[in-house]
C-alpha cells in the first residue's frame, strides 16, 4: 500500500505555517501573540527539517530540530521576560505603541 | 487512502486551522489554547515522520513547558480588555499581502518534486539510538553551546525580571 | 585535540562563569575595578590567540575550523570584546544592577561570536548564532528601568527572532535540498550537480538571516532603533561585535559553502549593497542623536563590506576583513567617546574640541576615518572594497553602477560625519566644563588613533592578515 | 641625497606629529616649529630644484619604498619638470603661508598641526609617482582645509545667509565628489594597466579601448576638474576661500587647487589619448564659461575674497584651456600658469588677509583711500592686481600667453573662438581688478581707517615681498621654469601621440 | 656690453633703486631718475653720430617652446629707432628735469620720479623691440606706468578713476593686437620683425587686412584714436609734466611708432590704410572740434594732441611713413612744451587750470608766454616753426591721395589755430579775470624754464631742411611738393588765428557768440559728442547686466537649482527613507517580509 503523500506534501504544511506566521506576526499588536506566531514559524522549520530527515534518511534534520526547540525555548523566555519587563514600565504590550523612538 | 495519509490530513488542516486560529483571535488566551492544539497537532505529524523523540520532546517542551510560560505570562500581566482591539486594517492587508505572496512563491518553487542531491540510508524507525547518539558523538560542540545558551537565558532572565533594583 | 580547537572559546567561558559567581560570592566588590580586570584578562587572551597556529583540520567531525579566516576573526571579537568589558566599566553608574551579569553576558556572547568564527556547518552557525543573538536581546534590554531599552531589547527580540525563524527555515531546506549541512560538503556537492529553486529559496533565506545580523537592506530596518535604545556598550558590540560575526558567517557561508552558486547570489548582494549603501547613508542625513547617527552608518558600512563580497574576487573578500579590521577600531573609538562624554544629541558636543581635547579629536578621527579620509585607515578599507568592485567591473559593467553608487554614498556620508566634526570643533560649547576622562578609557582612546592612523598609513600588517584570513576561500 | 626629496615632502607632516606632542601652551614653540618645517622644506625643494637636470624629461631624485606589495602600492617619490615646478610652488606659498599665520591667536596648536598635515598632503600629490599614493595624499588635504576653514575662517554675515560652516562643507564635498570620481577612473586604469599603480609602469602597460578610454578620461576629467574648480563644478571655490582664513585661502587658491589641472596633466593626458582627443573641445568651451563667465560674476562682487575668488576660476580656466590644447606650448603654459597663479593667488590672499584682519571687513565699498595708511600693502596690491590682469613681468604673462599662443595654435574654430574669448578675458580681469584696487585703496581716505598700520618691519613685508619677487623673477625670465616644464610637457605628449598611433595601428 | 642696453635699462635700474632704496631721500631718487635719462639721451646722441654703423646686439632667447614658438628679447637699431630714441630721451630729460621744480614738495616725489623712469623704460622698450611679443609686452608696461603716473595722486578721486580708465581703455585695444599678433603669426611662424616682411607676401590679402585691422586696434587704443579716444583728456588727471611726457610726447605716440615700425604687414593691404586713414581723419577733426569749446587749459591740449596723432595716423593710412613721423617729432617738442608751459601757467596760479579765471598773464610770467606762443605757433603750422613742416607733408599727401581727407585735414588745421588762438588770446592777454591769484602769480623757477627754452628751440629748428625725413630714408629724396601748395596752406592758420582774434582778443572775451553762432553744435562739441555718456552707458547697462546675469545664474542655477536642488533632493530621499522607519514593530516586521518575498521572486520565481 503505497502512501500518496510526498515529501511536497509535508512541505506544503510547512510553508503554510511558515506563511500563518509571517501573517501573525505583520498583523498582530499584542507582543505575546507576536511571540506565538513566531514559534509557528519554528515549528513549521520543524515539520519541513523532520519531512525532510525521513525522507532523505538522514539524521541531521532531527538533530537539528532538537536544537531548534531547546533555543526556541531559551528564547521565550529571555522574550516574555522583557515582554514582562516592557510592561511594567508601559502597562501595555501592544507594540505599535513603542515609538519613542523615530526620525 | 491509507491510514497514514488519512493521518496526514487531519493533523496538517487541524494544525494549520489552529495556526489560523491563533493569529485570528482576538483574545490572548483564546490563541494560547489554539498554539497548544496546534503542538499537539504537530506532534502528530512528527509521528507520522517517524520522528518519535522528537514528537515527544515537541509535547514536553512545547506544549508543556512554553505554553505554560506563555499562559502564565498572559495571566500575570492580565492584559484588559481595551487592549483587545481591533486589528488595524493596514496590519491585516500587509500580513496577508506577504503571506500570500510567499504561498505564492512555494507554490512555484513545490511544484515539482524535491530532489536532494544526496541521501542517506539511517533508518529513523529503528529507535532512539540513532537519532540521540549523534547527538553527544558528533554534535557535542553544538549541545555545549546550547547549554550555554541557556544559562544565558536564565542569568538574562533573572536579571530582567529582578524585583528589587540594587 | 578538540579541546585545544576550542580552547579561547573555554577560557572566555571560564572568565563568564568565574565572574558569576565572583558576583556571587562578593556581591559588593567593585564592579568598575572587576571591569577593567576583565578587560585586561580578555586582552591577555587575545595576545595569547596569537600563539595559535592555524590549521587546515577541522573538529568535531567537521563543523568547526581553526583556520586562519577564523582566527582573524576571533582576535576582532576578543578585541571588540574587551573594549565593550572597558566600556561597560564606564557605564557601571548608569546600569544601577547587575554589572557582573553584564560583564558575564558580553563574554557569553563573545565566547558565541568565537565559535561562529569557525563555524563549519549549518547546525553550529544556528546554534553559535542564537547564543549571541539571544545574549544580545537581554543585553539591549538591559536597562530595564529605561522604556527606550527595553523598547529596543522589544524590537530587536521580534525582528530578531522572525530573522531566525527564516534562517532556520532556510537551513531546513539547504538540508533538504542537499543532504547535507556541512559547508565543505556543500561546496563538493553543488559543484558537481545543479541546484533546484527549493535549494534557492533556502539559501536566500539564509542570507536574510545574515543580512540581517549585518543590517543589510531589507532587512537593515531594525539597527537605528536598537543602536539608539540600547545602553552604549551594548551598542557598540552590536556594531562591532555582532556585525563582524555577521560577516564572518556571510563570507563563510558564501565563500565557503555556497561558492559554486555565486552566479546566483552575487547579483543579490549586489543590488542588497547598492541599496545599503544607499538606505544607510540618505538615513543618516537629518539625525540629531548620535547613536541613531552610527546606527545608520552602520547600515551604510554594511553596504561598503557587501560591496567586497559581491565583487566576489580575492581582493573583494581580503578587502571585507580589512574594512571589519579597522572599522572596529574606528568604531570602537567613537563609542568610548560617547560613553565618556555621556550624552546622545549631537548638539551635546559642540565645543568638544574644546572642552576635551583627547576626546574631541578621537571622535573627529573616528568620524573621518568612517567617512574614508586619508590618513585614517577607513580610507583604505574603502580604497580596498572600491578596487575590488573595480576589479569584478573588468568583466561585468554592472558593477561601475555599484561603485558609483558608492562613490555617491562616500560623499553623503562626509556630510553627517562632518556635521558632527563641525559639533566638536567648530560650534561654540554651550557647556564649557572639562570632561574628566579615565585613564583606562585615555590608554583605549590612545590605541584606537593609533590604530586607525597607523593602519591608515601602514596598512601592510593587517592587509597581510586579511589576505591569509581571506586566503583560504582560494577565490581569484 | 635621494632622500632629500623625501624629506622635503614629509618633513610637515613629520613637524606636525611633532607639534602634536608639545604642549598647546606653547603657541611660540609651535610656531617656530611650523616655519622651521615649512622653511627648511623650501630651502631642500629650492637645493633640489638647483640639482635638477634641466635636461633629463623624466623622473629624478626617485626614491622608492616598498609599501603594500600585495596591490603593488610603493612610497614612490620622484620629481620630474612639472612636479618640480609645483613643488616650488608649494614651498614658497607653505613657506609664505606659515609667515602671514601670526594673526591666528586661537587653537594655535591644532592650526599649525592642520597647516602642515595640509602642506604635506599637498607636495606629497605632486610628487608621487605612484597612483595609490597620489590619491592618497590628494584626499588627504580635506580634513585639514575642512578644519582650517570651520575653526579659524569667517564669513560676513548677511550674503544670502551663507555660513562659513556651509562653505567648507560645500567645499569638502565638491572635493570628495570630485575625488571619488576620479577615483573610479583611476581604479579602472589600474586594472586596465596590468594591476600596477606605478606611474611609469602603468605609461608602458595600459590597455584601453578606445570607448572606455573616453569615459575613464570623463571620470578624470571632471573629477579632478571639481579641484580645478571647472566650470560649472566651480561654486564652492568663491564661497570657500571667501570663507577660509588667511593661510588657507592662500594654500587653497595657490596650491591645492592646482592639483586637479596636474591630475589631469599626469594622469589624463598621457594616459587615455583618445579620450583626450574626444573630450578637448568640450573642455575648450568650458573654459570659455570659466574664463568669461566667471570674470562677469566677479565684476559684480563686492566682498574682495569672492572678486579674488571669482578671479581665481578665471584664471583656472586659461590653465584648463591650455591643457586642452595638447600641444607643448599650450601645456607648459598651463604648468607655468599653475605656478604663477599659485604664487600671485597667495600674495592677493595674503595681502587681503592684512588688512582685513585689521579691518574687520572687506567690502570693497565700505574701503576707501587705503593706501595712505598701508602704502606697502597697497604697491603690493597693485602689483598683485596687475599680475593676475597678465601684465607682463609678471609670470602670469608668459604663462597666459603660452597658453594663448598654444590654442591658437591648435587651430580648429572652438579653439581660435576659446582664444579670443581668453584674451577678452584678460580685459574683464582688469576691469574688476582694477576697480576693487582703485575703490579701497584709492580715492578719499575715510577717516575710520585711521587704525590701520603698515607693513613697516622687514618681517612684516618679507612675505607679500618675496611672493612678489618670485613673481617678477619668473616673469622677467620665464625660461628658468619652462626649460624644465617643455621636456617633460613634450614626454607626456609625446606618450599620449604615441598611444594613439599605437591604437590607429591596431 | 652694447650701449642700447644702458639706454634701455638704466631707467628700470633708476626705478628699481629708487623704490628699493633712496625712497626716502626724495632729491637723490630725482636725481638717479634724471641721470639715468640723461645717460640714455647722450648715448642715443652718440649712437646718431654713428649714422647708420649701427650693430644690433645680440637678443636673448626669453622663452622658447621647441621650433614652434621662439620669442626673443631683442633690440631693433635702424633710423628710425634711433629717431624715436632720440625724441623719448631727448623731450624725456627735459621734461625730468621740468618736473624736479614742479613736483617740488609732493609727498610723492621720489615715487613720481620711479614711475617716470619706469615710463621711461618701457617707452625705449617699445622703440627698440625687435618682435611682437616683445612689443606687446612693452605696450603693457607703458599702459601700467602711466596707469600709475594719471592716478599719481590717488586720493582725488577723479585721478583715480582716469588711471583706471586710461588702461582699461588701452586694454581693448591690446585686445584686438594680441589676436593680430597671433593670427599673423599663425600664418608666418614667427614675431620677429626681421623675418617677417618676408614672409608677408605668401598671406592672402584678406587675412592680411584683418591682421593690419586688429594691428591697428592696439594703435587705437595707445594713440587714443576714435573711438577709444575718451581716456586721453581724463588723462590730464595725472600731473602736468606726466601730460607732456606721456600723454603728448611719447606714448601717446607709440601707437603711431609702432604703426611706423610694423607697415610691412600694412602697407601691402588696401583695406587696413584706408581705414587707418579714415580713423586718423574723423579723431583729427572730431578732437579739433571738441576743443574749441574747452575750459581746461590742459584739456585743450589734450584734444589738440589727439588731433594731432589724427593727422598721423592719416598719414600711415596714406602710406607716408616718412611724414607721420617726421609730424610725431615735431609735435613731441611743441606739444611737450606747450604742456609744460601750460604746467608753468597752472604753477604761477596755484593750480587753477580753468582758463576763464586766467588773464593777462603775459606781464607776470613773460617766459613761458614767449615759449608758450612759440609753442602755438609750430602746433599752427606757421612759417618756418617745425610744425609748418611736418604738417605740410601729411596735408600735401592726403591731396595727393584723398580729397576728402586733405579738406577735412586742412579743416582741422583751420580749427587748430583757432582753438590754441583762443587758449592763448585768454589765457595771456585781456584782463585778469582772478586778481587774487593774478596778483600772486610769478614766473616758474629756472629748471622749469630752461626746459621750456630747450623745446622752444626745437620746436622751431625741428622741421628746417627737412632734415628729419631725410634721416629717416637718406637715400630717397623727399617728394618735393610745390612750394606754393604749402604756403598757400599758411593761409588755413591764419584764418583761424584771425577769427579766433576777433572774438576772444578782448578784455571781456567770453564764449558767448561762438555759442549763438553754433547753437545746438555748441552743445554736442561742448560735451564731447557724448562719448563719455555713451560709454558709460554700455559699461552700465550692457556689460552690467551681462554680469549680473552670470552672477544670478551662478546663485540661483547652479547654487541653488543644481547644487540646492541635489542636496535637496538627497535629504528628501534621505527624509523620505525615514519615513519606514516608523518604530512601529509590525511595519518592520512587513517590510522585512515583503523583502524576502520580493528577493525571493526575483532570484527564484522569475
Amino acid at each position: 500500500m503505497t502512501s500518496e503523500i510526498t515529501l511536497n506534501h509535508y512541505l506544503w504544511v510547512s510553508g503554510l505555517l511558515f506563511a500563518l506566521g509571517i501573517a501573525g506576526v505583520v498583523i498582530r499588536r499584542n507582543a505575546l501573540v507576536i511571540f506565538m506566531a513566531l514559534e509557528m514559524n519554528l515549528n513549521a522549520a520543524n515539520l519541513a527539517l523532520i519531512a525532510f530527515s525521513k525522507y532523505n534518511k538522514i539524521v541531521d534534520g532531527q538533530v537539528l530540530v532538537f536544537f531548534i526547540i531547546a533555543i526556541a525555548a531559551a528564547e521565550v523566555a529571555v522574550g516574555l521576560a522583557i515582554i514582562v519587563a516592557l510592561f511594567k514600565r508601559k502597562q501595555t504590550v501592544s507594540v505599535n505603541e513603542l515609538n519613542s523612538m523615530r526620525l | 487512502m491509507n491510514v497514514h495519509d488519512t493521518l496526514f490530513w487531519f493533523f496538517s488542516i487541524a494544525m494549520l486551522l489552529c495556526g489560523v486560529f491563533v493569529i485570528a483571535n482576538r483574545n490572548p488566551v483564546a490563541s494560547a489554547m489554539a498554539l497548544v492544539l496546534m503542538f499537539l497537532f504537530m506532534a502528530g505529524l512528527f509521528v507520522l515522520l517517524e520522528a518519535f523523540f522528537i514528537a515527544a520532546i515537541q509535547v514536553l517542551v512545547y506544549a508543556g513547558a512554553v505554553m505554560v510560560l506563555f499562559l502564565f505570562v498572559i495571566m500575570l500581566l492580565d492584559i484588559k480588555a481595551s487592549e483587545r482591539r481591533r486589528f488595524a486594517f493596514l496590519g491585516v492587508f500587509g500580513g496577508i499581502v506577504v503571506a500570500g505572496a510567499f504561498v505564492w512563491e512555494m507554490r512555484i518553487i513545490l511544484s515539482q518534486p524535491v530532489i536532494p542531491l544526496q541521501s542517506g540510508n539511517t533508518d529513523l524507525s529503528a529507535g532512539l539510538e540513532n537519532v540521540v547518539k549523534p547527538l553527544f558523538q558528533h554534535y557535542m560542540l553544538p549541545f555545549e553551546v546550547t547549554a550555554l545558551l541557556l544559562l544565558v537565558a536564565m542569568v538574562g532572565v533573572v536579571l530582567l525580571s529582578k524585583k528589587d533594583l540594587k | 585535540m578538540n579541546l585545544y580547537a576550542t580552547q579561547l572559546e573555554c577560557l572566555l567561558v571560564i572568565l563568564g562563569l568565574g565572574t558569576l559567581l565572583t558576583d556571587a560570592f562578593r556581591p559588593g566588590g567593585d564592579r568598575r575595578k572587576l571591569g577593567y580586570l576583565l578587560a585586561t584578562l580578555v586582552t591577555i587572551t587575545l595576545l595569547y590567540s596569537f600563539t595559535l597556529a592555524p590549521t587546515a583540520d577541522t573538529f568535531f567531525h567537521g563543523m568547526y575550523r581553526l583556520d586562519s579566516f577564523a582566527l582573524f576573526f576571533k582576535r576582532l571579537f576578543l578585541l571588540a570584546t574587551a573594549f565593550v568589558l572597558l566600556m561597560g566599566a564606564e557605564f557601571v553608574e548608569r546600569f544601577e544592577t547587575g554589572v557582573a551579569e553584564f560583564y558575564a553576558l558580553v563574554l557569553l556572547a563573545a565566547t558565541g561570536m568565537l565559535v561562529i568564527a569557525s563555524v563549519n556547518d549549518f547546525i553550529l552557525l544556528f546554534v553559535a548564532l542564537e547564543l549571541v543573538t539571544i545574549t544580545f536581546y537581554i543585553l539591549t534590554a538591559f536597562l530595564r528601568r529605561q522604556v527606550q531599552s527595553l523598547e529596543a531589547g522589544t524590537k530587536y527580540l521580534i525582528l530578531g527572532a522572525l530573522s531566525s525563524g527564516f534562517t532556520v527555515y532556510g537551513i531546513a531546506y539547504i538540508f533538504g535540498t542537499t543532504g547535507t549541512t556541512n559547508f565543505d560538503k556543500l561546496a563538493t556537492l553543488l559543484s558537481a550537480g545543479g541546484s533546484g529553486s527549493a535549494f534557492l529559496l533556502g539559501m536566500l533565506l539564509v542570507l536574510t538571516g545574515l543580512g540581517f545580523k549585518v543590517a543589510s537592506v531589507p532587512f537593515q530596518i531594525w539597527a537605528p532603533d536598537v543602536y539608539q535604545g540600547a545602553p552604549t556598550p551594548v551598542t557598540a558590540f552590536l556594531a562591532v561585535g555582532s556585525k563582524a560575526a555577521g560577516f564572518a558567517l556571510l563570507l563563510r557561508v558564501m565563500l565557503a559553502g555556497l561558492l559554486p552558486v555565486s552566479a546566483v547570489w552575487m547579483p543579490v548582494l549586489l543590488v542588497l549593497a547598492a541599496a545599503t549603501l544607499g538606505y544607510g547613508n540618505l538615513g543618516a542625513i537629518s539625525q540629531r542623536n548620535i547613536k541613531r547617527l552610527l546606527g545608520y552608518s552602520s547600515i551604510g558600512h554594511a553596504g561598503y563590506m557587501l560591496m567586497g563580497l559581491a565583487a566576489g574576487n580575492a581582493l573583494g573578500s581580503q578587502a571585507v576583513l580589512f574594512y571589519l579590521g579597522q572599522y572596529a577600531f574606528t568604531n570602537l573609538c567613537a563609542f568610548l567617546v560617547i560613553i565618556a562624554v555621556g550624552r546622545e544629541e549631537i548638539a551635546d558636543y559642540a565645543g568638544l574640541g574644546k572642552r576635551s581635547p583627547i576626546l574631541g579629536a578621537a571622535l573627529f578621527l573616528a568620524m573621518a576615518s568612517l567617512a574614508g579620509i586619508p590618513p585614517l585607515s577607513g580610507f583604505f578599507g574603502k580604497f580596498q572594497l572600491f578596487a575590488a568592485v573595480i576589479e569584478a567591473a573588468q568583466t561585468n559593467w554592472h558593477y561601475y553602477i555599484l561603485a558609483g553608487i558608492g562613490a555617491g554614498a562616500v560623499v553623503v556620508s562626509l556630510y553627517y560625519y562632518f556635521n558632527v566634526g563641525r559639533a566638536i570643533y567648530i560650534e561654540e560649547a554651550k557647556d564649557t566644563t572639562p570632561i574628566p576622562v579615565s585613564l583606562p578609557v585615555r590608554a583605549g582612546l590612545y590605541v584606537c588613533m593609533l590604530a586607525m592612523i597607523g593602519l591608515g598609513i601602514y596598512q601592510q600588517p593587517l592587509v597581510e592578515a586579511a589576505t591569509l584570513a581571506a586566503g583560504i576561500f582560494g577565490l581569484k | 641625497m635621494e632622500h632629500l626629496l623625501t624629506i622635503a615632502i614629509l618633513l610637515p607632516l613629520a613637524s606636525a606629529f611633532l607639534a602634536f606632542l608639545l604642549p598647546a601652551k606653547k603657541p611660540g614653540a609651535i610656531r617656530a616649529l611650523a616655519l622651521f618645517a615649512t622653511g627648511v622644506s623650501l630651502l631642500l625643494t629650492l637645493y633640489i630644484f638647483s640639482q635638477f637636470d634641466r635636461q633629463d624629461a623624466g623622473y629624478q631624485f626617485v626614491k622608492s619604498i616598498e609599501w603594500l606589495p600585495s596591490l603593488k602600492v610603493n612610497l614612490k617619490f620622484g620629481v620630474d619638470g612639472i612636479s618640480m615646478t609645483l613643488l616650488l610652488l608649494v614651498g614658497i606659498v607653505s613657506f609664505c603661508g606659515a609667515l602671514v599665520s601670526h594673526e591666528i591667536h586661537d587653537r594655535q596648536k591644532e592650526y599649525y598641526i592642520l597647516f602642515l598635515a595640509l602642506t604635506t598632503g599637498i607636495s606629497g600629490t605632486f610628487c608621487a609617482m605612484d597612483m595609490f599614493f597620489f590619491y592618497f595624499f590628494y584626499e588627504m588635504a580635506v580634513i585639514p582645509m575642512y578644519l582650517l576653514i570651520g575653526m579659524y575662517g569667517s564669513l560676513p554675515a548677511g550674503k544670502h545667509g551663507r555660513t562659513k560652516e556651509y562653505a567648507t562643507m560645500k567645499l569638502t564635498l565638491y572635493l570628495t565628489a570630485g575625488a571619488v570620481l576620479a577615483l573610479i577612473g583611476l581604479l579602472t586604469m589600474y586594472y586596465a594597466g596590468g594591476k600596477t599603480f606605478d606611474m611609469v609602469e602603468l605609461k608602458n602597460n595600459l590597455r584601453l579601448a578606445g570607448s572606455t578610454q573616453k569615459w575613464v578620461f570623463a571620470c578624470l576629467l571632471f573629477g579632478f576638474g571639481f579641484l580645478a574648480s571647472l566650470f560649472p563644478f566651480h561654486t564652492w571655490s568663491p564661497l570657500g576661500y571667501a570663507a577660509a582664513p588667511t593661510a588657507a585661502s592662500m594654500m587653497h587658491a595657490g596650491v591645492l587647487k592646482k592639483l586637479g589641472a596636474y591630475g589631469i596633466i599626469r594622469l589624463a593626458l598621457p594616459l587615455l589619448p583618445e579620450g583626450a582627443r574626444h573630450w578637448v573641445d568640450l573642455l575648450a568651451i568650458l573654459c570659455i564659461f570659466n574664463i568669461l563667465y566667471a570674470g562677469l560674476a566677479a565684476l559684480t562682487q563686492k566682498d574682495w575674497k569672492f572678486v579674488i575668488g571669482y578671479s581665481s576660476v578665471s584664471h583656472m580656466g586659461y590653465v584648463m584651456l591650455g591643457i586642452a590644447t595638447l600641444n607643448v606650448i599650450g601645456v607648459s603654459g598651463a604648468v607655468l600658469l599653475m605656478f604663477a597663479h599659485g604664487v600671485m593667488a597667495a600674495l592677493t590672499f595674503s595681502l587681503i588677509g592684512f588688512f582685513y584682519h585689521q579691518t574687520h571687513n572687506r567690502n570693497v565699498p565700505d574701503l576707501s583711500g587705503l593706501a595712505r595708511k598701508i602704502p606697502f600693502i597697497g604697491v603690493c596690491m597693485v602689483m598683485a592686481a596687475m599680475a593676475s590682469s597678465g601684465l607682463p613681468g609678471f609670470a602670469n604673462f608668459a604663462s597666459e600667453i603660452m597658453v594663448f599662443i598654444g590654442a591658437w595654435h591648435q587651430g580648429s574654430t572652438v579653439f581660435r573662438i576659446a582664444t579670443i574669448c581668453a584674451v577678452w578675458g584678460i580685459v574683464v580681469t582688469a576691469t574688476y581688478l582694477l576697480w576693487a584696487v582703485r575703490t579701497s585703496f584709492f580715492g578719499p581716505f575715510d577717516e575710520k581707517w585711521n587704525m590701520l598700520k603698515d607693513a613697516t618691519t622687514l618681517k612684516q613685508k618679507f612675505p607679500y615681498a618675496f611672493l612678489l619677487a618670485v613673481l617678477l623673477v619668473v616673469g622677467f625670465w620665464p625660461r628658468s621654469l619652462t626649460d624644465i616644464i617643455k621636456p617633460s610637457v613634450q614626454r607626456i605628449l609625446a606618450t599620449n601621440s604615441h598611444r594613439l598611433a599605437q591604437m590607429e595601428k591596431q | 656690453m652694447n650701449p642700447v642696453w644702458i639706454i634701455l635699462f638704466a631707467p628700470l635700474c633708476a626705478a628699481a633703486i629708487i623704490t628699493l632704496l633712496t625712497r626716502k631721500a626724495q632729491m637723490l631718487s630725482a636725481l638717479i631718475s634724471c641721470a639715468a635719462i640723461i645717460t640714455g639721451f647722450v648715448l642715443t646722441l652718440q649712437l646718431f653720430a654713428q649714422q647708420g654703423n649701427w650693430m644690433s646686439p645680440e637678443p636673448l632667447q626669453w622663452l622658447v617652446v621647441d621650433n614652434i614658438v621662439r620669442i626673443e628679447f631683442g633690440a631693433t637699431i635702424d633710423r628710425l629707432s634711433i629717431l624715436m630714441l632720440l625724441v623719448v630721451t631727448g623731450v624725456g630729460s627735459a621734461i625730468h628735469i621740468y618736473s624736479l621744480g614742479y613736483m617740488k614738495g609732493d609727498p610723492g616725489f621720489s615715487r613720481f620720479f620711479a614711475c617716470l623712469s619706469l615710463f621711461t623704460f618701457s617707452m625705449l622698450g617699445i622703440v627698440l623691440s625687435n618682435n611682437f611679443i616683445q612689443i606687446f609686452i612693452f605696450w603693457e608696461l607703458v599702459g601700467v606706468s602711466s596707469y600709475l603716473l594719471i592716478g599719481f595722486w590717488f586720493e582725488k578721486h577723479s585721478a583715480a578713476e582716469a588711471g583706471k580708465k586710461a588702461f582699461l581703455t588701452n586694454r581693448i585695444g591690446d585686445f584686438g593686437m594680441m589676436l593680430g599678433v597671433l593670427l599673423l603669426w599663425t600664418n608666418t611662424g614667427t614675431f620677429n620683425f626681421a623675418e617677417l616682411p618676408a614672409k608677408i607676401a605668401a598671406i592672402p590679402s584678406c587675412t592680411l587686412g584683418l591682421i593690419g585691422a586688429l594691428i591697428f586696434c592696439g594703435a587705437v587704443g595707445k594713440s587714443a584714436q576714435f573711438p577709444l579716444h575718451v581716456w586721453l583728456p581724463d588723462a590730464m588727471e595725472g600731473p602736468t609734466p606726466v601730460s607732456a611726457l606721456i600723454h603728448a610726447a611719447t606714448m601717446v605716440a607709440a601707437g603711431v611708432y609702432m604703426l611706423c615700425r610694423v607697415s610691412f604687414v600694412i602697407l601691402p593691404s588696401e583695406t587696413a590704410l584706408t581705414l587707418i586713414a579714415w580713423i586718423g581723419g574723423i579723431t583729427a577733426l572730431m578732437a579739433a572740434t571738441i576743443a574749441i569749446a574747452q575750459n581746461d587749459i590742459k584739456r585743450i591740449l589734450a584734444y589738440s594732441t589727439l588731433s594731432q596723432l589724427g593727422y598721423m595716423v592719416m598719414a600711415v593710412g596714406l602710406t607716408g611713413i616718412t611724414p607721420a613721423m617726421f609730424h610725431l617729432t615735431t609735435h613731441a617738442f611743441f606739444k611737450a612744451l606747450l604742456f609744460l608751459g601750460a604746467g608753468s601757467v597752472i604753477m604761477a596760479m596755484h593750480h587753477e587750470q580753468d582758463i576763464w579765471k586766467m588773464g593777462g598773464l603775459w606781464k607776470k610770467t613773460p617766459i613761458t608766454f614767449a615759449t608758450f606762443m612759440i609753442g602755438t605757433l609750430a602746433l599752427a603750422g606757421v612759417w618756418p616753426l617745425s610744425g609748418f613742416y611736418s604738417k605740410d607733408e601729411i596735408l600735401l599727401l592726403a591731396l595727393e591721395h584723398n580729397k576728402a581727407l586733405f579738406i577735412m585735414g586742412a579743416f582741422t588745421a583751420f580749427l587748430t589755430a583757432y582753438y590754441m588762438g583762443r587758449e592763448c588770446f585768454v589765457v595771456f592777454f585781456g584782463k585778469p579775470r582772478d586778481k587774487h591769484a593774478y596778483d600772486h602769480a610769478h614766473e616758474s623757477p629756472w629748471v622749469m624754464t630752461l626746459p621750456l627754452v630747450f623745446l622752444a628751440v626745437l620746436s622751431i629748428i625741428g622741421g628746417w631742411g627737412s632734415y628729419i625725413p631725410h634721416f629717416l630714408k637718406p637715400d630717397e629724396h623727399a617728394a618735393h611738393h610745390d612750394a606754393w601748395k604749402g604756403f598757400a596752406l599758411l593761409l588755413v592758420p591764419a584764418a583761424g588765428f584771425l577769427l579766433s582774434a576777433k572774438i576772444y582778443l578782448k578784455a571781456d572775451a567770453s564764449d558767448a557768440p561762438v555759442k549763438a553762432a553754433l547753437g545746438r553744435a555748441w552743445t554736442w562739441v561742448e560735451n564731447k559728442y557724448y562719448f563719455d555718456e555713451l560709454y558709460a552707458w554700455i559699461i552700465r547697462y550692457v556689460q552690467g547686466t551681462i554680469a549680473m546675469l552670470c552672477e544670478l545664474f551662478d546663485r540661483w542655477v547652479l547654487q541653488r537649482l543644481g547644487i540646492g536642488g541635489l542636496a535637496g533632493t538627497t535629504s528628501v530621499a534621505g527624509k523620505t527613507l525615514r519615513l519606514l522607519q516608523t518604530g512601529n514593530i509590525q511595519s518592520y516586521a512587513f517590510l522585512f517580509g515583503l523583502g524576502v518575498t520580493v528577493i525571493i521572486y526575483y532570484v527564484v520565481v522569475r
